[in-house]
């Protein structure tokens, strides 16, 4: 299975005791000097590679790694086979931790302002300096706010007390929230949790733009599901699982994918009632199932309206389609639906999604084995990571902020300059604060208008503990450990609350002296057993990543909603003036853009294009040629709400009437390989917000035109779209498994 | 025998002397039992073309011989061209009995032809017509072969005009005195036929070329799927060449030997020339082989390979020895000796062994393909054919129309002189032969 | 017509040395002008020792470019002088005569042009010249001999070394000629020395004509392999459009199309520059043209196998690469110039008789037979790896960068240069070789006319 | 498949010998002999997530692939994941290929090296010897597979990123080239374990940073000559095949064919 045997393990051990005192008392320029054997870090067995368990900080979902480190230095990331979620596995964004850790870029010291604000122009400062400062202009201010990211486990609990402490508001920023999904869930299940996706004893997945198995809530879990979903030794009704995916981008899952099937944007829902409406006019499962579920959203006859035959029009798939679809899925069971990606990115997304969910409990595998099943509960020790603010928040707060209430803002490992955010006035608001501080590791276009910059640790290097999420049925608790020492003089956020509001309101303000003592404590209490031998079964949990049991699942509530609720799509930008559909999509490598900085995944070649380091649009053949671009041209792509610029990339992967532009790039702070490096498209999404309070950010009309530039593309492929050569395919293709 | 004493040579060629067809003694004999033979031959072929219809396996070794009369009476008129265009001293006296064999060529023919109605049709297979497909491949290589040999026919009688003109030469059919062009020698008649004869030469030498390529790939290498070699036609070509030097010089040595009209006009030059041309075409034989063999060797395409071990390695091993013996080893280490070189009888030796040695390569090399089964597709060749062995028959077929080939050249030369009158006293004209200081040397004139 | 000798002896070794002992003024401004361009080849060379090879246009999985290609036609210019003078005398052709010098000495220095290249392009060409010579007895770290890279060197080294040998035997009486003429000291002594002490006695004589026979018989075997080897190169592998095994005497062949072409615009130049006009006359030009016919046609043959029989196999890969060569990058342009440059203008002009016999057409046809042969080079090479398999995801293109056409011009530059210095410091005419055939061409009378004949014993 | 049951009936003689007691002997084993090292890539499970590209960049210090490096086609990865396309939107399919050197028994790249820089060795892996490479890249271009990467420039890696380097792989200076290694430093690192725990390499002891990235398992690693281990069922299996099987090359890397229910006959099952 992995290379690593017990034995490594056992020589973790050592090593993730001696880094808890290392992190404890080691100071900084130890680590410059020359190592010699006598005073080598603890840690470090010279010549010899240790591994630690921590937690994967890159990857979706919440995974635990091993490290390997040698003489001190953090080699080489694998998965840890111990951790129910990953169970040994990583994605490209895990591989590159090592990079990011290194990065030379990294904020090294405090840094405070010298230029104007927003000019990026900054000194470098001392800790105490830098203490006084937050102390004097953050502790004593009147409306102090702070911003995080999605931060979740012992530090989230740190965060809130510290906020509580200081009275100050909290914000939860996440350049892509998922508050659409968990309303739809609401709607659908009664519960506003991520669902549990069973995907390896499905035999048949009907997904609506969820790229599950690249950058959708939890890819590693889902792809080592995925394996045994496709073989046809697994419990899976003991063949090959059948996967459609319904979108109008084609993106990793699609490609992966048995049928794709294109749909005009916004239309999903449409198609998700047409599905049932032939489920249940053709009696495709038996009415004593789907019955109870349709007299809660409104009887039988609500579905008439989406007959298969007028919603082929609109939604631009066939009535045989819908109908076929409608079939396999009723007869494969089980069988689960899901919705993820542009579809809810709507002006009716919340609605989209439930419709696509209720179809689980139509066909009546929600919750049960191989569908959709409740997320199983996190301990309150150690909580899942904050819900984000819905966009509308972010709206709010930035129309608050610019009407001039001077705030202080404490940010951290968040970026709401960036992206759609930004656009909405963010951009504005944080120039108009009366007070920022940031930290984090990497500077970005946040960061850059702060007044003071703080050098945080990078996950490798601090405590924590984490809650997948969603998590695999069981309860999960990952731990997360320092597996190298800093090279530069950076804290970690949760030290430096429990330090800040120990200054703020005394010693005891805090019932911590550290996070290492928090997580410890937390851990411990959370542990069953093995009270005695405290310091041993510490080691042990560390050892193993973590801790998890398994659990009776919950079941669902019942569904709340109308199918008369699921209204028309609106698009910003009429069809006239604006001819294509604009789909934003995220990519395996730097996903949302969080992981822009990490040249190893700029240089990663998304799946489907072999594309690396730029902004480029898709573009449909047919289009290209009508519009007269080819690959490599530089155009200029222009929405309701503004225009930038992207490499035309001609592939089969949309409509001609759509464009796809991955986000993550456009970064006008960062490090030397993503700042000022390509365009981001978030920003020139229409504002739409959905019922559910988040951006639509498929709902975006565009239309084109060739700046007459152009350059050689960096794409991996080094011929335009090769085919599978029909005499002599290098891709073999057999028809059924033997 | 006879060395070139140069004043022999002017009384030879004093004006009454004229060109004679062969005066061999008891040639009836001779005759007689080639006549036998070669009815035999035309019986066989139409025992053939009766029985197996389109059969390809029983033409598998015509199509060898006749691939080895290609090589060797096919090709030995061309020599006579090459020393014409390259104006070689020492080339007169061989060049008529050399053109003489594109007579004996032409009944060749009737073997192609049979054989080529029995090939199978080019879809699914390699071939070296691709798409195109009419009249392909048998109309076309018919047409080709036929109007190479037609040409050579042509070229022998236009050079030997001059000499059935000038009379005493046994012409009583109004037929070839009308193909004399009533032929008065004037000017312009004498550089219509020096102009024609180059350049009908160099055409020939092209259609050679190209009809080779086309027959050996169609009843070749397209029959055995994998086998692709470019150099493939050049080897056979090259081969060729060898052979046919080598038949020009057993001809040159037996008539010189049984004709004593022939004899006095033979000398070491001769022998020493064609000796030379002899070891040149053997060393390139070599080097062709290598060419192919090495490339095909190193890259181990797994096609290749297969197509390689049933040519040379594991089926037709045998012959394939035999004509490596024939057509290198024995050959190459006998004339790269002088002593040899000079002897015109060794050479004719070395020549004898050199055609049989070739007709053995053309064995392993057409008779695996004409009666290889699994000839579509283009994967490596599984499993590998078995040998097919002459049956009586076939021997018959082969002796009888080799007999054939020499009763045609025989009749021919009896009736058209083997030593062409007009182009000796040429060659003596351009030539003189002057003592000076110790030895003797010679003058020689290239007009221009 | 070939005129009789009008000139006496005197005449043949003034004329003939002229250049040697009195400079002209533009042999300085054009050998300067050259060793610029060379100069400038050098510093890219230089450079590429130092920052690795990236200023080449090679990329991912097209790995040889223009060096290569360079290589090829440097080998195959440098067939030219062994092709002209061994075969010519072996086969005793007369009009060889004040050939056979200016051919060789093209040989020797674009082989060494041919040389350099493999060397340059190679990534550290420090370690590159142990596998040419392989010196390291100790750790018996050896070439592996099955590497077609090992065979080049030998090859081309033993035909660098058998090719100055046999110039050199040539030259023995020429250079005697020249000690007995040359008036500083330290030319008569540098000559004294060269010269062997050759004086001319009969012995001397045949020892140097058997010696100059039997070199060019010995030569011609290396002669073939040399450019087999160099296309085996190519052809041993198992890239479609390279494997195929037409490639030996197809690359052969071709060498002495575009060698002996060069060859006759070297002399044509020659005879310009050195006022040779009675040496090198329309005779010769005349005789090479009909030669370079019979060989450019042959060689069109082959063209036409390799094409055909590399699209025999019907592989996708091997189909594709001939689509590359006809209609990929810009060979909708270079493939028509290359066809048409190196056969269909020069062929059919020389079979007219007084464009043979005119310099002016044939130094411009054979110009032009070398730009064609030039892109032939590069037809062969590149875009086989271009297109290399049916995992077309690797198809590529291949843009060749400045620095390497700078190295390129200065290959020629170094090969025009070293030619020139030849000129300059050794006899570039066989003076001896003149004087024999002036002595051996008579006349014959034939009834009325009196026609040009040659002794032989 | 012929040619897949010919590459692995050494390994169905070594189930028979197995079957009939016999098996390797453990010094055998010890010496590392009796190894014919290779790998299973199942095609219906990549799902071309890049996971292996990354990993195997980041174990074997494969230096940044800067934009520039990208743009002029050189930059260098390993292992690829190849995408082809067969169809017309909307019904284009997107085909994954993972490409890495294949370790050919009979590989193209080994004769034509001058100075024996890649050669065959014992446990049949394509090794290449760095500090002997100068540089002709003439292996490169004759690998079919164009596995083969050139180092046109020294590596760097700026500053503090220096830290990242495994200590157990050389980095390669410029004017050489450089390939896939089947993570041989693994494979070696696993040996020495097993020789001081006195034991013998079991099948899944080793696996590449490929194979352990890879999170659906479509790459699998392990010994061709052990009958029952996973790559040597996989080479069994009815869906296998090589690589460019008309060159002959004898690939140490399987392929099994993807699975399509609704397959264009284009690319189905014509090759028998």
């Amino acid at each position: 299975m992995t290379s690593f045997g017990r034995r490594r393990f056992l020589a973790g051990v050592a090593g993730a005791l001696g880094s808890g005192l290392v992190v404890g008392c080691a100071a900084p320029e130890r680590e410059s000097r020359v190592q010699s054997f006598v005073l080598s870090p603890e840690q470090s067995l010279p010549g010899q590679s240790i591994w630690f368990a921590t937690a994967d900080a890159h990857s979706q979902g919440g995974n635990s790694v091993v490290i390997r480190t040698v003489d001190g230095r953090a080699k080489k990331v694998e998965g840890n086979p111990a951790f129910p979620i990953n169970l040994g596995k990583t994605s490209a964004r895990s591989q590159a931790g090592v990079p990011s850790l290194y990065h030379p870029d990294r904020i090294a010291t405090p840094l405070k302002r010298t230029g104007a604000r927003g000019s990026g122009e900054f000194k470098q400062i001392g800790w105490d300096e830098a203490l006084d400062l937050l102390v004097d202009r953050f502790g004593n201010s009147s409306n102090p706010t702070l911003i995080t990211g999605r931060v979740g486990g012992t530090l989230s609990r740190v965060t809130e007390w510290f906020a509580s402490l200081t009275g100050s508001r909290h914000l939860v920023h996440d350049t892509l929230e998922d508050s659409t999904l968990r309303a739809a869930m609401h709607n659908a299940f009664g519960t506003s949790e991520l669902p549990h996706l069973d995907i390896a004893h499905s035999s048949y997945i009907l997904s609506f733009g969820a790229d599950f198995l690249g950058t959708w809530l939890s890819p590693i879990n889902y792809s080592t599901q995925y394996t045994k979903f496709r073989s046809n030794t697994s419990d899976n009704g003991g063949h090959r699982g059948t996967l459609t995916q319904i979108e109008p981008h084609m993106s990793l899952t699609g490609s992966n994918a048995d049928n794709w099937v294109h749909i005009n944007p916004g239309r999903e829902g449409e198609v998700a009632l047409s599905i049932a409406h032939t489920i249940v006019h053709d009696n495709l499962i038996d009415p004593s199932i789907s019955g109870p579920v349709l007299n809660q959203i409104g009887g039988k006859s609500a579905l008439d309206a989406y007959d298969p035959k007028k919603i082929s029009s609109t939604s631009g798939v066939s009535e045989k389609t819908i109908k076929e679809i409608a079939k396999d899925f009723a007869s494969h069971q089980p069988g689960l639906a899901i919705a993820g990606g542009p579809a809810l990115a709507h002006t009716n997304g919340e609605a989209i999604g439930t419709a696509v969910l209720l179809l689980n409990r139509i066909i009546g595998s929600a919750g049960s084995e191989g569908g959709v099943k409740p997320n199983s509960p996190a301990t309150e020790g150690t909580p899942r990571p904050l819900q984000a603010n819905t966009f509308a928040d972010w709206v709010n707060f930035a129309t608050e902020m610019n009407s001039g209430s001077d705030s202080a803002l404490l940010i951290y490992d968040a970026d709401p300059a960036y992206g759609a955010t930004g656009a909405a006035g963010m951009k504005t608001a944080l120039e108009s604060a009366s007070f920022i501080a940031a930290m984090g590791p990497f500077m970005n276009d946040t960061y850059a208008t702060a007044d003071l910059v703080l050098p945080a640790t990078h996950p490798f290097e601090q405590w924590g503990d984490f809650a997948p999420d969603p998590a695999n049925g069981q309860i999960v608790v990952g731990l997360q450990q320092p597996v190298v020492t800093s090279l530069l003089d950076s804290r970690s956020f949760g030290d430096l609350l429990i330090t800040l509001g120990s200054e703020l309101k005394g010693k005891d303000a805090f019932p911590w002296k550290s996070m290492h003592e928090a997580v410890k404590t937390t851990a411990l209490s959370t542990y069953k057993g093995g009270a005695e031998a405290k310091d041993a079964t510490w080691v042990e949990l560390l050892r193993q990543g973590g801790m998890w049991e398994n659990t009776t699942p919950s079941s669902f509530g019942d569904s709340s909603w109308q199918i008369s609720s699921l209204h028309e799509p609106s698009f910003a930008g009429t069809a006239e003036n604006y001819n294509f559909h604009l789909i934003p999509f995220e990519t395996i490598g730097y996903g949302s853009g969080d992981e822009g900085q990490n040249p190893f995944l700029q240089a990663t070649p998304d799946a489907l294009t072999t594309m690396t380091w730029t902004t480029w649009v898709e573009i449909n053949p047919e289009s290209a040629s009508k519009l007269g671009v080819r690959r490599g041209d530089i155009v200029d792509i222009e929405t309701p709400s503004g225009s930038f610029e992207a490499q035309v990339y001609v592939a089969p992967t949309v409509a001609p009437d759509t464009i796809a532009v991955p986000i993550g790039q456009g970064h006008r702070f960062g490090s030397r390989w993503n700042k000022g490096r390509g365009s981001d498209v978030l920003a020139f999404v229409h504002p739409f917000t959905d019922t559910a309070g988040s951006v639509a950010w498929a709902a975006t009309r565009a239309r084109i035109q060739a700046t007459g530039r152009s350059a050689q593309i960096p794409a991996f492929e080094l011929m335009e779209n090769p085919r599978n050569d029909e005499s002599d395919p290098p891709v073999r293709v057999t028809s059924e498994q033997h | 025998m006879a060395s070139p004493e140069p004043a022999a040579l002017a009384i030879k060629l004093r004006p009454s002397w004229k060109p004679k067809g062969l005066q061999v003694s008891n040639s009836n004999v001779v005759f007689a039992g080639l006549g036998l033979l070669a009815a035999l031959g035309l019986v066989m072929l139409i025992l053939r073309i009766v029985s197996s219809g389109d059969d390809r396996a029983s033409w598998a070794y015509p199509t060898a011989f006749f691939m080895w009369t290609l090589s060797t009476f096919a090709t030995a008129p061309l020599v006579a061209y090459v020393t014409r265009l390259t104006r070689g001293y020492w080339g007169y006296p061989i060049r008529r009995l050399a053109a003489l064999w594109s007579i004996p060529a032409l009944f060749s023919y009737l073997i192609l032809l049979p054989s080529l109605a029995t090939l199978p049709s080019l879809d699914g297979r390699a071939s070296l017509w691709f798409g195109f497909r009419f009249g392909v491949p048998g109309f076309a290589d018919a047409l080709t072969i036929g109007f190479m040999f037609v040409t050579g026919a042509a070229l022998m009688w236009l050079t030997s005009i001059p000499d059935l003109a000038s009379g005493d030469v046994r012409l009583k059919s109004p037929i070839t005195r009308s193909l004399l062009m009533n032929w008065r020698g004037t000017t312009k008649q004498w550089l219509l036929i020096r102009s024609a004869s180059k350049y009908l030469g160099a055409f020939y030498v092209m259609l050679l070329a190209i009809g080779t390529t086309q027959v050996t790939t169609d009843m070749g290498q397209s029959l055995i799927p994998g086998w692709r070699s470019g150099i493939f036609p050049l080897y056979h070509i090259v081969t060729g060449f060898q052979a046919g030097v080598a038949v020009i010089i057993v001809t040159t040595y037996l008539l010189q030997k049984f004709s004593p009209n022939i004899r006095p006009f033979i000398g070491q030059e001769q022998a020493v020339n064609l000796g030379r041309l002899l070891l040149a075409f053997t060393l390139l034989d070599f080097y062709f082989f290598w060419a192919d063999y090495v490339l095909i060797w190193y890259a181990g395409l797994p096609s290749e390979i297969a197509a390689m071990q049933v040519l040379i390695a594991d089926v037709y091993r045998i012959p394939f020895i035999a004509g490596a013996f024939g057509i290198f080893v024995i050959p190459f280490f006998a004339i790269i000796f002088n002593p040899v070189r000079r002897r015109l009888w060794a050479l004719a030796l070395i020549s004898t062994i050199i055609i049989i040695g070739n007709f053995f390569d053309r064995v392993r090399l057409f008779v695996p393909a004409m009666s290889n089964e699994k000839v579509f597709g283009h994967g490596p060749l599984s499993p590998l054919p078995g040998v097919v062995w002459p049956n009586v028959s076939d021997i018959l077929f082969i002796v009888g129309w080799a007999a054939l080939m020499a009763f045609v050249y025989l009749a021919v030369a009896r009736r058209i002189p083997a030593i062409s009158g007009w182009e000796m006293r040429e060659g003596a004209m351009l030539r003189q032969e002057t003592h000076f200081e110790r030895g003797h040397i010679m003058l020689l004139a290239k007009p221009e | 017509m070939q005129e009789p000798p009008s000139y006496d002896v005197k005449t043949i070794d003034r004329r003939l040395f002229d250049f040697m002992l009195h400079t002209p003024k533009w042999f300085f401004t054009t050998s300067a002008g050259l060793l610029t361009v060379f100069g400038a080849g050098f510093v890219v060379f230089i450079s590429m020792l130092y920052f690795g090879l990236q200023f080449l246009g090679y990329s991912h999985p097209v790995y040889w470019g223009f060096l290569i290609v360079n290589f090829v036609f440097w080998i195959g210019i440098s067939h030219a002088g062994v092709f002209v003078s061994a075969v010519l005398r072996l086969t005793q052709a007369e009009f060889r005569r004040p050939v056979t010098r200016a051919a060789e000495v093209v040989t020797i220095f674009s082989l060494q042009a041919a040389v350099l290249f493999p060397l340059i392009h190679s990534g550290r060409p420090w370690r590159t010249a142990y596998w040419a010579f392989p010196y390291d007895f100790i750790r018996g770290m050896w070439p592996n001999p099955r590497s077609p890279l090992v065979w080049d060197p030998s090859a081309i080294f033993t035909y660098l070394i058998s090719t100055i040998l046999f110039v050199y035997v040539a030259l023995l009486p020429d250079l005697a000629l020249a000690r007995d003429r040359a008036e500083d000291p330290v030319r008569r002594w540098v000559f004294t020395v060269l010269a062997l002490g050759f004086r001319g006695t009969s012995r001397q004589w045949r020892i140097q004509a058997i010696a100059g026979i039997l070199l060019s018989a010995i030569i011609l075997p290396i002669f073939v392999s040399v450019h087999s080897i160099v296309s085996w190169d190519f052809a041993v592998t198992s890239v479609p459009g390279w494997h195929n095994t037409v490639f030996a005497p197809y690359f052969v062949i071709g060498a002495v199309h575009s060698g002996v072409s060069a060859v006759v615009t070297a002399m044509i130049v020659m005879k310009w520059a050195f006022k040779l006009d009675g040496y090198i006359t329309a005779d010769h030009i005349d005789a090479l043209a009909r030669v370079l016919i019979a060989v450019a046609t042959g060689w069109l043959f082959l063209l036409f196998l390799d094409f055909s029989f590399g699209l025999y196999g019907e592989e996708s890969a091997e189909v594709d690469t001939w689509m590359q060569r006809i209609y990929g990058g810009a060979w909708p342009v270079l493939a028509p110039i290359f066809i048409i440059t190196s056969y269909i203008i020069p062929v059919p002009l020389w079979l007219i008789k007084s464009v043979r016999r005119s310099f002016g057409w044939m130094f411009v046809t054979t110009i032009l037979v070398n730009i064609g042969m030039w892109l032939e080079r590069y037809m062969l090479v590149i875009p086989a790896l271009e297109r290399k398999s049916s995992l077309t995801f690797t198809y590529s293109e291949y843009i060749p960068s400045i620095s390497e056409g700078i190295l390129v011009l200065a290959s020629f530059a170094f090969v025009i240069v070293g030619v020139l210095a030849f000129c300059k410091v050794l006899p570039v005419m066989p003076a001896a070789d003149i004087r024999e055939g002036a002595l051996l061409s008579t006349e014959l009378k034939i009834g009325r006319r009196s026609v040009p004949a040659t002794l032989r014993e | 498949m012929s040619s897949i049951k010919s590459a692995t009936d050494e390994s169905a003689a070594r189930a028979a010998t197995v079957a009939g007691g016999a098996t390797i002997s453990e010094e055998e084993r010890r010496a590392g002999f009796g190894h014919r090292w290779g790998m299973s890539v199942d095609i219906d499970l990549c799902t071309g997530c890049q996971a292996c590209v990354v990993a195997c960049q980041t174990e074997n210090n494969v230096a940044i692939n800067e934009e520039q490096r990208v743009t002029e086609k050189r930059a260098k990865s390993w292992i690829r994941i190849e995408r082809y396309w067969e169809g017309e939107f909307p019904n284009a399919k997107a085909r994954y290929l993972p490409v890495l050197c294949q370790h050919c028994d009979n590989a193209p790249c080994e004769p034509v090296c001058p100075a024996w820089a890649t050669y065959h060795n014992e446990e049949g892996l394509n090794v290449q010897v760095y500090n002997r490479c100068i540089g002709t890249r003439f292996c490169a271009n004759g690998c079919p597979y164009s596995v083969r990467h050139f180092n046109f420039w020294n590596p760097e890696w700026p500053d503090s990123l220096e830290n990242m380097l495994n200590p157990d792989v050389t980095v390669r200076t410029k004017g050489i080239i450089e390939k896939c290694t089947f993570c041989v430093q693994r494979i070696n690192r696993a040996r020495r374990d097993a020789a001081q725990s006195d034991t013998v390499v079991k099948d899944g002891d080793i696996s590449p940073a490929c194979v352990q990235a890879c999170p659906t398992n479509s790459l699998v690693f392990g010994d061709l000559k052990d009958p029952f281990s996973k790559v040597s069922e996989a080479a069994n299996s009815d869906r296998a095949y090589h690589l460019l099987e008309e060159r002959g090359t004898g690939p140490a890397v399987v392929y099994l064919k993807k699975v399509d229910p609704n397959a264009t006959s284009s690319s189905e099952e014509h090759h028998g």
